[in-house]
């Protein structure tokens, strides 16, 4: 019996958690390697964000993590210098949600709790843009029409090694209800090999077509889950395994739904089961405000505007997505509700601040609506002690903009990712000239 | 279960052997002495005018200095190149159908279903291939076990080299799953060996303290990946675009799984991180590819097999029956020393290290002393578009003739004139 | 002949029912400004606009109000001219795609939009929210040959002074939207090619008994109708080029959004370009087009293909192209003077001066600004919005 | 690879903007140059002027304002000849609606920015012939270019170049209900068997022949037939099978047209005829085998030494790369067809002066010669190695790569 003990409880260590580090350890030589570097940012301005603006200060980078922030520093000896005096620093930017993992595709299996959205994403891709627009760190979800669809990642856009740029494996447990999940494809899971006592059988179809089967089904799968915990069986189930920690509130539970209707569901069903709640999509969250604020759960407001975005034919939008009000995030911060706001699609990503600041022609304050691109995902993500601010002993992720953040005429001039400029603005991007010629443009006339 | 593989095993080499006794051309010569105008010893450096002596078989001496014994049989090939014989790493033709249309099928071989009757392996023959590693396609997760053949003998039993070697693990989602599930699904699968492994164990130790005979054997379905886990097999993992390349690394690193990278042409991107990985490298015959440049708008042409040279990684070639000119190894080194890739290095790769790479470069890969003699005779410089394989000697026997190609005699000459009817109108 | 009818019909009901509208009659109205954004000549810090029966009077800095005016009192905020939205299809029935073109024929010169025009609909109550003011409504480019736009403001005051130009244009279309793999031309050789055949046989003038289509373009080959050209990307636009210098027409290129690659060819043609609606989900490369087509002297003009794109965006693409380097003067002005200039009604629209109509639209912060919104919007002197909750 | 890149870009714009009055000259050096026309010469020296070869030969002194060129020892050739290649066209190549539509010009519809172009020019092509789709009967006009400039006007180099009429089963290919429609549309006037599009080719000519004699040839399809009734624009045919060929060639000289085949699989069987009918030859992509061809296995007798039996014969042969958008480039189809057998000097004109002879562009591309446009080609070596590699490609008397 001991034995069996014994057994299993190596393998669950091993199982649950063996895997990662081992990856992550692959990669340790690479991280060590490298030769220890100081940098020191001279800002015009900078935007803490979890402190108040500083005047002519001075941001000093040791070995990609930020050593220290301030107005008078000392600039060590062979310190590399940027020099962006006349220039605006803020803390890279967090989309806190991006399908950069395969967004076609997703399994054909309904409720697949345990699979990782990290190893579908392509840490060989193209995302210049998204560093043009300041964005360094982004959350990666898993698929996008199935029940419970798997893991979510958080990944730097850029860095020297994988292992560096994965930031967390497991953020959070995607499920998705509304209309998104509805009629998944049919399951084929013939014997291997069949023979004459295990016969091929047909294909099975899976639930759920309806709202009431979505909730019925994840009801089940809870359940299943909680007996599990009870009573560990010795027989690893990979799919059991990965919600446990969610059963036991280790990690949030990011719920997708748009309409009221689904938002309400959504809060029910994680209090019954006491989880760890995120809204993800809340395009109608304006209309159950106080709810929501009971259930004090983050929002992770996306899709909330695109200008130019195609209009279906009738308004089958609206019913999938919920009627979008552009005043959403500012009635959100009003009733002081955490939330942060999400690029409308992966190609806007680079547009994170445009989106921010269209939220702030709604009425939304500017720090806010900072606030709600830079430390709150970064909260929601549970990645503060890396990102998400401009701190000491964080890494040193920073955009440098040519002036104010939510101003038109400002550009990134450059974006440093663990201390290391990863985009620098070349040409053919909008020159210093332009923004002289419009301020002369701007200035009245005597 | 073991114990009866072994025995057909033999059986079928005993069967493989007399077949092939009749079935070979000439009759095994116990002494040759090959008179080379130029030979290309991929071990060493090239030597001209040499002699190279063979006995039963296997190469006895190289060099220019080595005397003829009284009772050997001289091959006369001044005029000629010879080299030894190109070897394929892996390779989905020859088979009727190469993937098995479930997700999981690790059980399955090639052995089975290699035919020896498709042309391909009379074109190897011809292209100057001698050994190749037939493998399931890249579109099942477990694809099954490798089979090790040379391209001549009229079943695959007279064909055969090395039986149960690779096993393919592709890392390109099949059906309809996603990248993510595939992984994942590979996780579950592995979970589920060691349980059934310890499940096993436990019932061993058990008929051990109650002193039963213990005759189980294991699942045969399971065998082959037990043979992997346990290093017997390598896994020739094969990954579609480079984001797949981390995740190769990571199963080999978890595993530690004897592993060969089977790469598509993305994979490039990841050059760095395989360099540091160490990993022997199989490049997919694709060796050049034109991009688009973001910034720029221009296409850029990506030469794919000098980048995995800069970075330093080991690779080698493989064939694509279909496509124009890529279904010669020969152009394919030719097209890499084209971009500044060294002869040597590069001859390496369609030799030596794909034997490497399938584990019989005790027998082939290069013309050493006591290695097998299997030698190509080449017209000319094995990189000019103009030279044929003029000969292919395998373990001292000549199985190929140009002057005997009756089908390549066919494809290349005109046809008998005859005289057209005249149009009546 | 029976599609004519039909069409004869339409033109009957919509006349009449532009009879029925009528609307309050505007008298003297002051306007102080913060910030006056003429347009044609610069901005003016605290000034006054007075508009009489629906025309502006004076514009200026220090004048005074007349008694009996109704002032406005806006000095904390911007004042601009009505935006112009240079190709939309609001107004039109539910099923937008329907009621753009009639795919069936692939030569309809001859259909007008303005018969499918409803005033009263709310995705028009949503353009006038947004700024626009006054809108050229254009049938699609799913043919050939399309139809003929028209001019019109979304605020129907009077009768009449509404619709600026019923027949504006015709539309032409050459990108590949206007194939069908059911309908001649399916290729794009066969587009240029039926396109070039329908021109010739106008030009020819063969008088085929009545033939509605072949009369509108002969106007056009006589180059008093413009011919509005979609054309898209490069190869698209340099056959409209061929086309435009083959028969002299004097053309407009619609959705050129790739223009900015041959874009001294279109300036030395001066083409005047109608951009399509800035996406953010577009490449970069992609968003710095149009500032290099405007920079090179070509004129623009922007157009939210509304309401297959959200409407509020007319502004917004302006703003991201100022944003990928489009400079801030040109961007307003190809929101109106320039859009007015290139739709023919710059006599009336695009500017704060003396003489024109007063289309103003009242924003609480620059118009360039993304955080800035619209408070206000009058057409000819009536307020028809104004922003709720402030 | 960058510089190449940022240097075609610039010298593209140059291009665009430089005025034909404005002379510059350029001289390049090369160790061989390979006049395609005439002997090779050794250590000679090419002479440009706005975009035209002015002089070539040996001990040329070179005027002291030009910019030189030294390519060394290299070998320099001219640029070479696609005679079908890819249409740079996006959407559909064909016209569905009707079968015969000779107006139809390709020219219309080219797309310059297309990447195939800017490609092609990497591997040594200076000029193409581009013509529209397969599955047309008679499928338009298709037009020489080169691969330069930004609108198809500054591309093209002739054009009507030929007519082009597919007399293989391609042109039965749109007779198919299309998906999610209804019966009842076009697809089905479409012909089905080879004697079907032969009489309809047959019934167009003779049309035409009709309105030539009745002098009154309003309908421009009529005019553009009646044209090449005329022989002022050739037919380009493409035909697989023997027995197809022998149907072109019978009603090319019913009719007395000037017959330009393509693809030509089994060319090698009646080269003898061809031969003595003095038509040339446009072979398209190369097969190994009939299994991986078309959908219509047509010709699956493949010879490997189609083009050499054929030159043999005494044919013009041209190699091209079969309008295959691939990795095909036709340097590696000549060097394959010297493999299998073809003769070395044939095979070099068969991309170069042959091609362009066909395409009655021969006065102005093909070879290296006084007077010709300066389209030039720079190997490291001998063209017909795999180890050679294009060092330049001159374009106009301008570097492109």
């Amino acid at each position: 019996m001991n034995i069996r003990y014994r057994h299993f409880s190596i393998r669950r260590k091993f199982y649950t958690a063996a895997i990662p580090f081992l990856a992550a350890a692959m990669f340790v030589p690479t991280v060590t390697a490298e030769e220890t570097s100081v940098i020191a940012v001279k800002a015009g301005t900078i935007y803490p964000v979890s402190s108040a603006p500083i005047q002519d200060g001075i941001v000093l980078i040791r070995d990609g993590k930020i050593e220290a922030v301030g107005k008078d520093i000392v600039i060590p000896e062979g310190a590399e210098v940027i020099d962006a005096k006349d220039k605006v620093v803020i803390p890279g930017l967090i989309d806190a949600f991006t399908t950069l993992a395969e967004p076609t595709m997703d399994d054909e299996d309904s409720v697949t709790p345990d699979i990782r959205a990290v190893d579908a994403f392509n840490f060989y891709g193209e995302y210049r843009r998204m560093l043009a627009g300041g964005v360094t760190t982004v959350y990666v979800s898993p698929g996008q029409r199935r029940l419970v669809s798997g893991l979510g990642s958080v990944v730097k856009l850029a860095g020297d090694s994988v292992a560096k740029r994965r930031l967390k494996d497991r953020s959070a447990l995607r499920i998705t209800i509304g209309e998104l999940p509805k009629n998944p494809p049919a399951l084929w899971n013939p014997p291997v090999p069949p023979d004459p006592c295990h016969p091929m059988v047909p294909q099975e179809k899976q639930l759920p077509t309806t709202r009431m089967g979505e909730l019925a089904v994840l009801r089940n799968v809870f359940g299943q889950a909680q007996q599990y915990l009870n009573e560990r069986p010795r027989k690893i189930d990979w799919k059991m395994e990965s919600l446990l920690p969610v059963l036991t509130r280790k990690l949030p539970v990011r719920i997708n739904c748009h309409n009221a209707q689904d938002i309400r569901s959504a809060i029910l069903f994680s209090e019954v089961f006491n989880l760890r709640l995120i809204i993800e999509g809340g395009t109608e969250a304006y209309n159950i405000i106080n709810q929501i604020k009971w259930s004090d759960a983050p929002v992770v407001v996306t899709g909330a505007f695109e200008p130019g975005r195609q209009y279906s034919k009738d308004d089958t939008r609206d019913i999938m997505l919920g009627r979008v009000n552009p005043a959403n995030a500012k009635l959100l911060a009003e009733a002081g509700i955490k939330f942060a706001l999400s690029a409308p699609s992966d190609q806007a990503i680079g547009d994170l601040q445009f989106v921010a600041g269209y939220a702030v022609s709604q009425g939304l304050s500017p720090e806010e609506a900072l606030k709600a691109i830079t430390i709150t995902p970064a909260e929601i993500l549970g990645i503060t002690e890396r990102a998400g601010s401009i701190e000491k002993g964080k890494d040193a992720d920073l955009v440098i903009l040519t002036s104010e953040p939510f101003d038109v005429q400002a550009v990134v001039d450059k974006t440093l990712i663990d201390g290391k400029v990863v985009y620098t603005r070349s040409e053919g991007e909008p020159e210093k000239e332009h923004a002289e010629k419009s301020r002369q443009f701007v200035q009245a006339k005597s | 279960m073991k114990s009866r593989f072994h025995i057909t095993f033999v059986l079928m080499f005993l069967i493989a052997f007399d077949i092939s006794t009749i079935t070979y051309a000439s009759p095994v010569r116990k002494k040759l002495a090959v008179e080379a105008g130029r030979i290309i010893t991929i071990a060493g450096k090239e030597i001209k005018n040499g002699v190279i002596l063979i006995e039963d078989g296997t190469i006895k001496a190289v060099g220019t200095d080595v005397g003829i014994p009284w009772d050997a049989f001289v091959i006369e090939a001044k005029d000629k190149v010879v080299m030894p014989g190109f070897v394929i790493a892996h390779t989905s033709d020859g088979l009727d159908r190469a993937n098995e249309n479930m997700p999981e099928v690790p059980f399955i071989s090639t052995f089975d279903s290699i035919d020896p009757i498709s042309t391909f392996f009379k074109d190897s023959l011809r292209d100057g291939v001698v050994a190749m590693l037939v493998l399931p396609g890249n579109n099942t997760l477990l694809g099954g076990t490798g089979t090790i053949v040379k391209p001549y003998g009229r079943t695959v039993e007279a064909m055969l080299i090395k039986r149960y070697t690779g096993l393919k693990i592709s890392l390109r989602p099949s059906r309809n799953t996603s990248r993510m599930g595939h992984m994942q699904r590979f996780r579950r699968y592995v979970s589920d060996l060691k349980d059934y492994l310890e499940e096993y164990e436990q019932r061993k130790a058990d008929a051990k303290e109650e002193k039963k005979p213990f005759d189980e054997e294991i699942d045969v379905t399971k065998q082959s990946m037990v043979d992997l886990m346990n290093k017997k097999l390598t896994a020739f993992i094969y990954c579609d675009r480079a984001a797949d390349v981390p995740k190769a690394i990571e199963i080999q690193k978890t595993h530690e799984l004897n592993t060969v990278l089977v790469l598509g042409p993305d994979c490039y991107k990841a050059a760095g991180l395989i360099a540091k990985s160490k990993l022997p490298v199989i490049l997919d015959s694709e060796l050049i590819i034109w991009e688009t440049n973001e910034q720029t708008n221009e296409e850029e042409m990506k030469v794919i097999p000098m980048i995995f040279h800069k970075a330093g990684v080991k690779f080698a070639f493989q064939t694509d029956t279909s496509q124009y000119g890529r279904r010669y190894l020969w152009y394919q080194v030719a097209t890499v020393v084209k971009y500044g890739m060294k002869r040597e290095e590069a001859l390496k790769s369609i030799t030596l290290y794909p034997a490497q790479f399938i584990g019989v470069d005790n027998r082939l890969g290069s013309i050493e002393t006591g290695k097998e003699a299997t030698l190509i005779f080449l017209t000319g410089d094995p990189l000019d578009a103009q030279s044929w394989v003029d000969q292919v000697m395998i373990a001292g026997e000549i199985v190929y003739e140009r002057a005997k190609d009756e089908r390549l005699k066919k494809l290349l000459e005109p046809p008998l004139v005859i005289q057209e009817p005249k149009d009546t109108d | 002949m029976k599609k004519g009818r039909f069409l004869s019909f339409l033109i009957i009901l919509s006349s009449i029912f532009c009879l029925s509208s009528s609307g309050g009659e505007p008298q003297v109205l002051a306007i102080r400004a913060g910030k006056i954004w003429t347009l044609t000549d610069g901005v003016i810090t605290n000034g006054v606009v007075i508009v009489n029966n629906g025309k502006i009077k004076t514009v200026g800095e220090n004048i005074d109000v007349p008694e009996g005016a109704k002032v406005l009192d806006m000095s904390d905020k911007n004042v601009m001219p009505g935006l112009i939205d240079a190709h939309c299809h609001i107004g039109l029935s539910l099923d937008i795609l329907a009621e753009m073109d009639e795919t069936v024929a692939a030569v309809a010169a001859d259909m007008q939009i303005l018969d499918a025009f409803n005033p009263q609909a709310d995705d028009v109550r949503k353009a006038l929210s947004s700024g626009v003011t006054t809108v050229m409504l254009a049938p699609g480019y799913r043919n050939p040959v399309g139809g003929q736009p028209a001019v019109v403001k979304l605020y129907t005051s009077k009768a009449d002074d509404w619709v600026l130009k019923r027949t504006a244009g015709v539309e032409f279309s050459l990108m590949n939207q206007a194939l069908m793999f059911d309908r001649e031309p399916t290729s794009r050789t066969g587009l240029v090619a039926l396109i070039k055949e329908e021109l010739d046989q106008a030009k020819a003038d063969k008088d085929g008994g009545f033939n509605p289509p072949r009369e509108v373009l002969k106007r056009v080959v006589d180059a008093n109708l413009p011919a509005y050209i979609w054309a898209h990307t490069v190869d698209e636009i340099a056959s409209a080029m061929a086309i435009v210098d083959e028969y002299k027409l004097n053309a407009v290129l619609v959705a050129a959004g790739q223009g900015d690659e041959i874009t001294d060819m279109i300036a030395k043609r001066n083409l005047p370009v109608i951009y399509p609606p800035l996406l953010l989900s577009s490449r970069d490369k992609d968003l710095k087009r149009a500032g290099r087509i405007a920079n090179s002297g070509v004129k623009l003009a922007f157009a939210s293909l509304g309401p297959k794109t959200e409407l509020y965006d007319l502004r917004t693409s302006a703003i991201l192209a100022a944003k990928y380097g489009l400079d801030k003067e040109t961007a307003l002005k190809s929101l109106t003077i320039n859009a007015a200039e290139i739709l023919g009604v710059a006599d009336r629209l695009g500017s704060i001066s003396e003489g024109k109509d007063a289309d103003l639209v009242i924003l609480n912060g620059d118009p360039l600004q993304l955080t800035s919104s619209v408070e206000v919007v009058i057409i000819n002197g009536n307020i028809v919005y104004q922003r709720q909750g402030e | 690879m960058r510089i190449y890149v940022i240097l075609l870009t610039f010298l593209l714009l140059v291009s665009a903007f430089v005025a034909p009055g404005r002379a510059e000259v350029t001289a390049v050096k090369a160790g061989r140059i390979l006049t395609i026309s005439g002997e090779p010469i050794t250590d000679g020296v090419i002479l440009i002027e706005d975009g035209k070869i002015v002089e070539i030969g040996t001990g040329i002194e070179i005027p002291e304002d030009a910019v030189v060129i030294d390519a060394g020892k290299s070998v320099v050739m001219p640029g070479l000849v696609d005679a079908s290649a890819a249409a740079p066209v996006r959407g559909d190549l064909n016209e569905q609606s009707s079968e015969i539509t000779p107006t139809f010009r390709i020219s219309d519809a080219l797309d310059p920015q297309s990447k195939a172009l800017k490609r092609v020019v990497q591997t040594g092509v200076t000029t193409l012939f581009v013509s529209p789709g397969r599955q047309n009967v008679i499928g338009g006009l298709g037009v020489v270019v080169k691969p330069a400039g930004k609108i198809p006007q500054q591309m093209i180099v002739k054009d009507e170049a030929a007519l082009r009429i597919v007399m293989d089963l391609d042109s039965t290919q749109g007779n198919r209900i299309p998906r999610r429609e209804p019966a009842i549309n076009f697809y089905y006037r479409r012909p089905g068997i080879r004697m079907a599009i032969i009489w309809m080719l047959r019934k167009s000519f003779f049309d035409a022949q009709q309105q030539a004699d009745s002098e009154q040839t309003e309908d421009p399809n009529m005019a553009i037939l009646s044209a090449t009734l005329k022989d002022e624009i050739p037919i380009h045919v493409n035909a697989r099978r023997a027995i197809v060929i022998r149907a072109a060639l019978k009603v090319a000289d019913e009719y007395g047209l000037k017959l330009i085949l393509q693809e030509c699989t089994e060319g090698y069987k009646v080269a003898g005829q061809l031969a003595e009918g003095k038509i040339p030859v446009v072979l398209g992509p190369f097969y190994y085998y009939p299994g991986n061809m078309g959908q219509y296995r047509e010709g699956r007798k493949v010879n490997w030494n189609n083009a050499g039996i054929l030159a043999e014969a005494g044919v013009k042969v041209a190699l091209s790369s079969g309008g295959q958008s691939g990795a095909i480039d036709i340097l590696t189809a000549a060097t394959f067809a010297v493999r299998h057998g073809m003769d070395r000097d044939e095979s070099l004109k068969a991309i170069t002066i042959t091609p362009a002879e066909i395409l009655g562009v021969a006065d102005r591309v093909g070879s290296l010669e006084k007077g010709k446009d300066a389209d030039i080609v720079v190997l490291s070596g001998d063209p017909l190695n795999v180890t050679t590699c294009i060092e330049k490609v001159i374009l106009n008397g301008k570097t492109v790569y």
